[in-house]
């Protein structure tokens, strides 16, 4: 391996990391904007042309504001829960493609952080490690609000992991493979059937598509499954003795948890980076795949902030009824359906 | 459904009616149930006409329908495979078409008889159970196979007898069935298990095969082989030594008594012995041992028939009668003839048996013939039905028995050796059971009602249920029988002897020299048959419709002890009990008692008293912490892992 | 290269199961198992089975010890209490046999590790990485083996429920 | 040697991480402490499959650790919930003050 081999690496794996959390500063005022809309109001409107500078604002207002530890708290992993977070965040978006391969100048470029085997069960492992920051700011705070909040937060994302990953699995069963670029490659072209639609995985399997958007709601604590940090119930739940920046990385986590899960279900469900009748080659094809990803991201992370602003919050029973009795059964089903599909195409 | 119909489907028609009426009979009611169990039996009765029917008028080619690998043990191999020929297509016609009958037969008789809702769906579920074992034994293609069907008739036999289980002769009669055809069984397995020493396999096929081209080969062995296998089918089939199963299987429900103890199970002896022709016929010491089995068991149960008063008791004794005539024919090596004895007999007994059914119940449920008598005008149906199956017996022509009781006769008369005698024999006793058929005849139908009030008030036909299947099958009696005219009536007269040919195999060294006998002898021998079976009705019409009994009351009297004997039927079954069931009884009784009891509980409560002893002390080692028990866990391993690093 | 690499995750691997083993908080031992089982996954996937280790995590990581955790929580646990009965027979055998097998095991396990049949049908390094390979002999040769641990699976589940219900009051 | 770590190393280490499972399992009190050392001792195993399947050139290491995951699964379900009873009964998870199964 060449340095510039290196360099690629290293600015694949890298890039990302620095510019999801740039993301999150616009993304902070568009679900404010949102929201404003939502409840008839203007919104953040002062600082900067059209209130866009507000979420810097806000940024350099965290950063500034005393960091406090409480007395009791378990001071190491109250410190390191919140990194936790941040980190796991960061992970995941390492095996989402945004581009083909591109070949520039002798050098094979893809377009993703790493391309593993076992990509998709990489989401689910880093998923594991995110439920720790919450359960261990919970638990290190000392608080008996954060206590709560910890332990429905690992309790519900335990419950709702398995219907994601079920629903993903007749993905997987689609594709023949974990990796998401062979996912992406798979939903290329027309559908065979109806020739005028794409074949994304999310004609097949809408149902699979309906229990992986609900579920990646309840994964990333929003609205109306943002039990673990209930206001009216647990004040903020497990980030409660949290301020200053260690509060914000919690809030950094989430926006990008939600795009991160825009983005993986624009991936599974529908192409990815991909056109339909588009193929892309040479830099101006990765730059506009990169575009039609971010575009259907952006759709995605709109319908998050959509939701959050329209329904309420669940009770905490019909949180588990809803997970164990209507998501995860509906997630079987669809696995079974889109067995006998394999099964037909086989046969064909 | 894909025609022809394969031979599987037949016999799991019946099972499925079985699994029905078992399972949820109770809870649907007797005409549901009724409808099942009737359902199947004429479900499978169309099944296997539709295969019949190409079969008999076709090329009668034999098929065989392997359907899965059975067993698979080294270089034995038994897979399920299921064969029709003409000997089972034979089987088959009347298999199934009788046990449709008699299952209509048994809407009517169970209706009448009282029966729980429980006992009825019971009832029908046996009867299915019976025809698909039936099935299973007649359409098998290997011993083994034919073994499941044999011992499933003999299970459906024991739990139909018992069906009275709260009686207690009923549930002795079926235990005594039970253990007697135990015995057979025992010799059909001993059979087998020669065959399989011998011969390597144990399909028909392979094994007929074998035995036909190497004769001299298996010579020595196939006479202890056919001892065996004859055995079996003497416990099957109630011949003497094993006949007294038969008579007190009688407790069971008279369709009972029709299909399985008259028409049905009760022939697997024969179409078992018929089966192994080509095996008997090698072993001809053998052969004239069955013919001699035969004749005396219809000489000696004929004899019996005579004195007794019961009505289904006669029966039971022409039945074991009957079939020693056919043992008799396939002795004297006359195969066919026995097989369409079989036939005939299965349809004129059935006819018989649901008679004494239909009697029995209009005299409410008394089969005493002393307290019947002229039920002649109440039930003309009945009569007529029963006097043509009597006719038949009896061997009237052109009645079905005459053609094949006489068929068997003339065959054994041209038997070489002691053939004349046995002609003799059973010419004798065809009178004898003219006679003693005619006698229940005439007691029953002829003379005046000897009964109660009550019984004469309550005399009635029977419902049409049960009348439907006598007159078909009394008709029967009349017709089955020109499927075998003999020979003077023409070359082609004989339909049933060419159709069964290709069964008896050509055996390599073994001549078929059979010489037609002249015509004249042949219509003698016919004349003489007919003077003495006419002479045996005239006999008993005369003593017991005219006289009203007082010549035999005056015979009996004057030789009262011969009489009592007779009507003891030998006093055979005491004989068994002194000689056999008394002693393993006491055997019995010994080892539990000083086996059981002393050395065996003796050698447990030692072992435990022991044992209790040593936990009494070594409980302690049972401290309650789990880091103890750890710890020595850990320590045994650590002595594991020495004892492996040491042979390192 | 990549040896250095398991070496350093296989001893951050033994430091966190001796943190797990030696700390009195049964929280923190969790949290060292954690790290412990994570640098065991690294470990894996430098043995070509990146499935396993992704396993792993998911189900070590992100399940198995996350319940622990939450049963921590549930029942808050202190810390372990001095305790007062000393059980000086029940300390030293146990060291005495932990040492002793520590030393038994490693000695084995170097005797063996040198003597390694060479296997005819081995696959090679992309084929033991390969996801794909394995689910097919797990759903061939050893699918009666994968219907059994899911009926297992039921059964501990079914029994989890019962065990840890409430006494429903009548 | 398919891949190249040494074999020497990986079972180094699975004796090591097992050995301080036997530790733990033998000397501490607290029963989540105790199951966790099993738990390490049961990926000291794991580590050996994956050792020797990678040395040998086969999936079976990987298969069987792949059943030992989803058996270890159902242990610490099954174990779990043995001592939530327990706890609700006793209100310790002390090994040595849970002695009632005793002669």
């Amino acid at each position: 391996m060449t340095v510039l081999d290196w360099v690629i690496v290293a600015l694949r794996v890298v890039l990302p990391a620095l510019i999801l959390p740039a993301f999150v500063i616009p993304l902070v005022w568009v679900e404010r904007r949102v929201a404003a809309f939502i409840q008839d109001r203007p919104g953040p409107n002062r600082v900067g042309p059209f209130g866009l500078m507000q979420s810097p604002a806000d940024i350099l207002k965290l950063f500034t504001k005393e960091d406090t530890v409480p007395a009791s708290a378990d001071k190491f992993l109250f410190l390191l829960a919140p990194g936790l977070a941040v980190l796991a965040a960061l992970s995941t978006f390492a095996i989402v493609p945004f581009g083909p391969t591109l070949n520039i100048a002798g050098h094979s470029i893809p377009m993703i952080g790493a391309d593993l085997s076992i990509g998709l069960l990489y989401v689910f492992a880093i998923e594991g490690i995110a439920v720790y920051s919450i359960v261990l700011a919970g638990w290190s705070s000392n608080d008996k609000f954060a206590l709560m909040g910890g332990i429905r937060s690992s309790a519900q994302i335990i419950s709702y992991e398995l219907a994601m990953s079920t629903a993903a699995a007749g993905v997987v069963l689609a594709a023949g493979s974990f990796r998401l670029t062979d996912i992406v490659v798979m939903q290329q072209g027309g559908h065979h059937i109806l020739p005028f639609l794409p074949r994304w995985n999310v004609f097949p399997q809408f149902f699979g598509f309906l229990v992986f958007f609900i579920s990646a709601f309840a994964e990333t604590n929003r609205l109306p499954f943002d039990l673990p940090e209930a206001e009216a119930e647990l004040v903020a739940g497990y980030h409660t003795e949290y301020s200053a920046m260690r509060f914000g990385s919690y809030f950094l986590a989430e926006y990008i948890n939600v795009i991160v899960a825009s983005a993986m279900t624009a991936t599974l469900y529908f192409g990815g980076w991909s056109l339909p009748g588009y193929h892309p080659h040479g830099i101006v094809g990765g730059v506009v795949s990169l575009c039609v990803l971010a575009a259907k991201t952006a759709f995605f992370v709109l319908v998050f902030i959509w939701v959050r602003w329209t329904l309420p919050r669940f009770r905490y029973d019909q949180l588990m009824k809803l997970g164990w009795k209507a998501l995860l059964p509906l997630a079987l089903a669809n696995l079974l359906w889109v067995a006998g599909l394999e099964m037909y195409r086989l046969a064909r | 459904m894909t025609f022809p119909l394969p031979l599987w489907v037949l016999p799991l028609i019946p099972l499925a009616g079985f699994a029905v009426n078992s399972l949820l009979g109770t809870r649907l009611g007797k005409s549901f149930v009724s409808a099942v169990g009737v359902g199947a039996a004429g479900l499978v009765t169309l099944a296997a006409y539709s295969r019949l029917l190409p079969f008999f008028g076709g090329s009668h080619a034999t098929v065989i329908e392997p359907v899965a690998n059975w067993i698979t043990i080294a270089n034995f191999s038994i897979d399920i495979s299921f064969r029709l020929d003409p000997l089972s297509a034979l089987m088959l016609s009347f298999v199934t078409f009788v046990g449709f009958l008699i299952h209509v037969y048994a809407i009517g008789y169970m209706h009448g008889d009282h029966a729980t809702d429980a006992g009825y769906a019971r009832f029908f579920a046996y009867l299915n159970l019976f025809l698909f074992a039936m099935l299973t034994l007649v359409l098998a293609e290997s011993f083994l196979l034919m073994f499941v069907g044999w011992e499933g008739v003999g299970l459906c036999s024991y739990l139909l007898v018992g069906y009275y289980f709260d009686r207690e002769y009923a549930a002795a009669a079926g235990r005594k069935a039970f253990v007697v055809n135990r015995i057979g069984d025992y010799g059909f397995l001993l059979g087998m298990f020669g065959i399989f020493a011998a011969f390597g396999s144990l399909n028909y096929t392979e094994v007929f095969r074998k035995a036909a081209e190497q004769p001299a080969q298996f010579g020595p062995v196939l006479p202890v082989i056919c001892l065996c296998l004859f055995i079996g089918a003497m416990g099957k089939s109630a011949q003497v030594p094993l006949y007294v199963w038969l008579p007190d299987a009688m407790a069971g429900p008279t369709p009972v008594s029709a299909l399985i103890h008259a028409a049905t199970m009760v022939t697997a002896g024969v179409y078992m012995v018929a089966r192994c022709n080509v095996l008997f016929r090698l072993a001809p010491d053998v052969m004239l041992f069955v013919a001699v089995i035969g004749c005396f068991t219809a000489l000696f149960a004929g004899t019996i028939a005579i004195a007794q008063n019961d009505l289904k008791k006669v029966l039971a004794y022409s039945t074991i009668s009957q079939l020693g005539y056919m043992f008799l024919a396939c002795g004297v090596g006359a195969f066919p003839v026995g097989m369409f004895h079989v036939m005939t007999h299965a349809c004129f007994k059935a006819c018989l048996f649901l008679g004494a059914g239909s009697v029995m119940h209009s005299m409410s449920d008394d089969l005493d013939i002393r307290h019947m008598g002229g039920l002649k005008a109440k039930m003309p149906i009945t009569y007529l039905t029963f006097l043509a199956a009597t006719l038949a017996i009896a061997g009237i022509p052109p009645f079905a028995g005459f053609f094949s009781k006489d068929a068997i006769l003339s065959s054994s008369f041209e038997a070489p050796g002691l053939g004349k005698l046995l002609w003799f024999i059973g010419l004798f006793t065809a009178g004898l059971t003219a006679f003693y058929m005619f006698r229940i005849v005439s007691l029953t139908f002829y003379g005046d009602f000897r009964g109660t009030k009550e019984q004469a008030h309550h005399l009635h036909e029977s419902p049409s249920s049960m009348t439907f299947p006598l007159i078909v099958l009394g008709l029967l009696s009349v017709v089955a029988g020109w499927l075998g005219l003999p020979a003077v009536f023409g070359e082609h007269a004989n339909v049933i002897g060419p159709f069964l040919a290709p069964v008896i195999a050509p055996i390599a060294g073994h001549e078929a020299a059979h010489e037609a006998m002249p015509h004249a002898t042949e219509w003698l021998l016919m004349a003489v048959s007919v003077a003495v079976a006419a002479s045996g009705l005239y006999l008993a019409y005369n003593w017991y419709a005219k006289e009203g009994g007082r010549t035999p009351a005056r015979l009996a009297a004057s030789y009262p002890g011969v009489y009592a004997l007779v009507a003891d039927k030998y006093r055979i079954d005491e004989l068994y009990d002194a000689l056999f069931v008394r002693p393993f009884a006491w055997l019995a009784r010994a080892l539990w008692k000083v086996v059981d009891v002393l050395v065996i509980d003796g050698v447990l409560n030692a072992a435990a008293f022991l044992v209790e002893l040593a936990g009494d002390f070594l409980r302690f080692l049972q401290t309650g912490n789990v880091r103890n028990y750890a710890l020595t866990f850990f320590l045994g391993l650590i002595a594991l892992l020495v004892f492996v690093v040491g042979a390192m | 290269m990549e040896r250095l690499f398991f070496d350093a995750a296989a001893l951050l691997a033994i430091l966190f199961a001796g943190l797990m083993v030696v700390g009195r908080d049964p929280v923190k031992s969790v949290l060292s198992l954690v790290v412990s089982f994570f640098a065991l996954a690294a470990c894996y996937v430098l043995l070509l089975a990146p499935l396993i280790a992704v396993l792993q995590v998911i189900v070590y990581a992100g399940a198995i010890l996350v319940l622990f955790l939450f049963v921590l929580m549930l029942l808050n646990v202190g810390r372990e209490q001095p305790d007062g009965a000393r059980r000086p027979i029940q300390t030293v055998l146990g060291s005495l046999a932990v040492v002793v097998f520590a030393g038994l095991l490693l000695g084995m396990l170097r005797a063996t590790g040198t003597r390694i049949p060479i296997l005819t049908e081995a696959v090679g390094p992309e084929g033991l990485a390969d996801p794909a390979a394995l689910a097919r002999l797990l759903f061939s040769d050893y699918l009666l083996h994968f219907e059994a641990v899911s009926v297992l699976l039921l059964a501990a589940l079914v029994g989890a429920f019962v065990l840890a219900r409430r006494e429903e009051a009548p | 040697m398919i891949g190249s770590i040494p074999l020497s190393d990986v079972l180094l280490v699975s004796g090591a991480l097992f050995s301080i499972g036997v530790a733990g399992a033998l000397l501490r009190r607290n029963a989540i402490q105790i199951f966790l050392s099993i738990e390490l001792m049961m990926n000291a195993a794991n580590l050996a499959l994956l050792g020797y399947g990678a040395a040998l050139g086969t999936h079976q290491g990987q298969i069987i650790v792949f059943f030992v995951i989803a058996i270890a699964a159902a242990e610490a379900a099954v174990g779990l919930a043995i001592f939530v009873a327990l706890f609700r009964h006793t209100e310790t998870i002390d090994v040595n003050k849970i002695n009632l199964l005793k002669w």
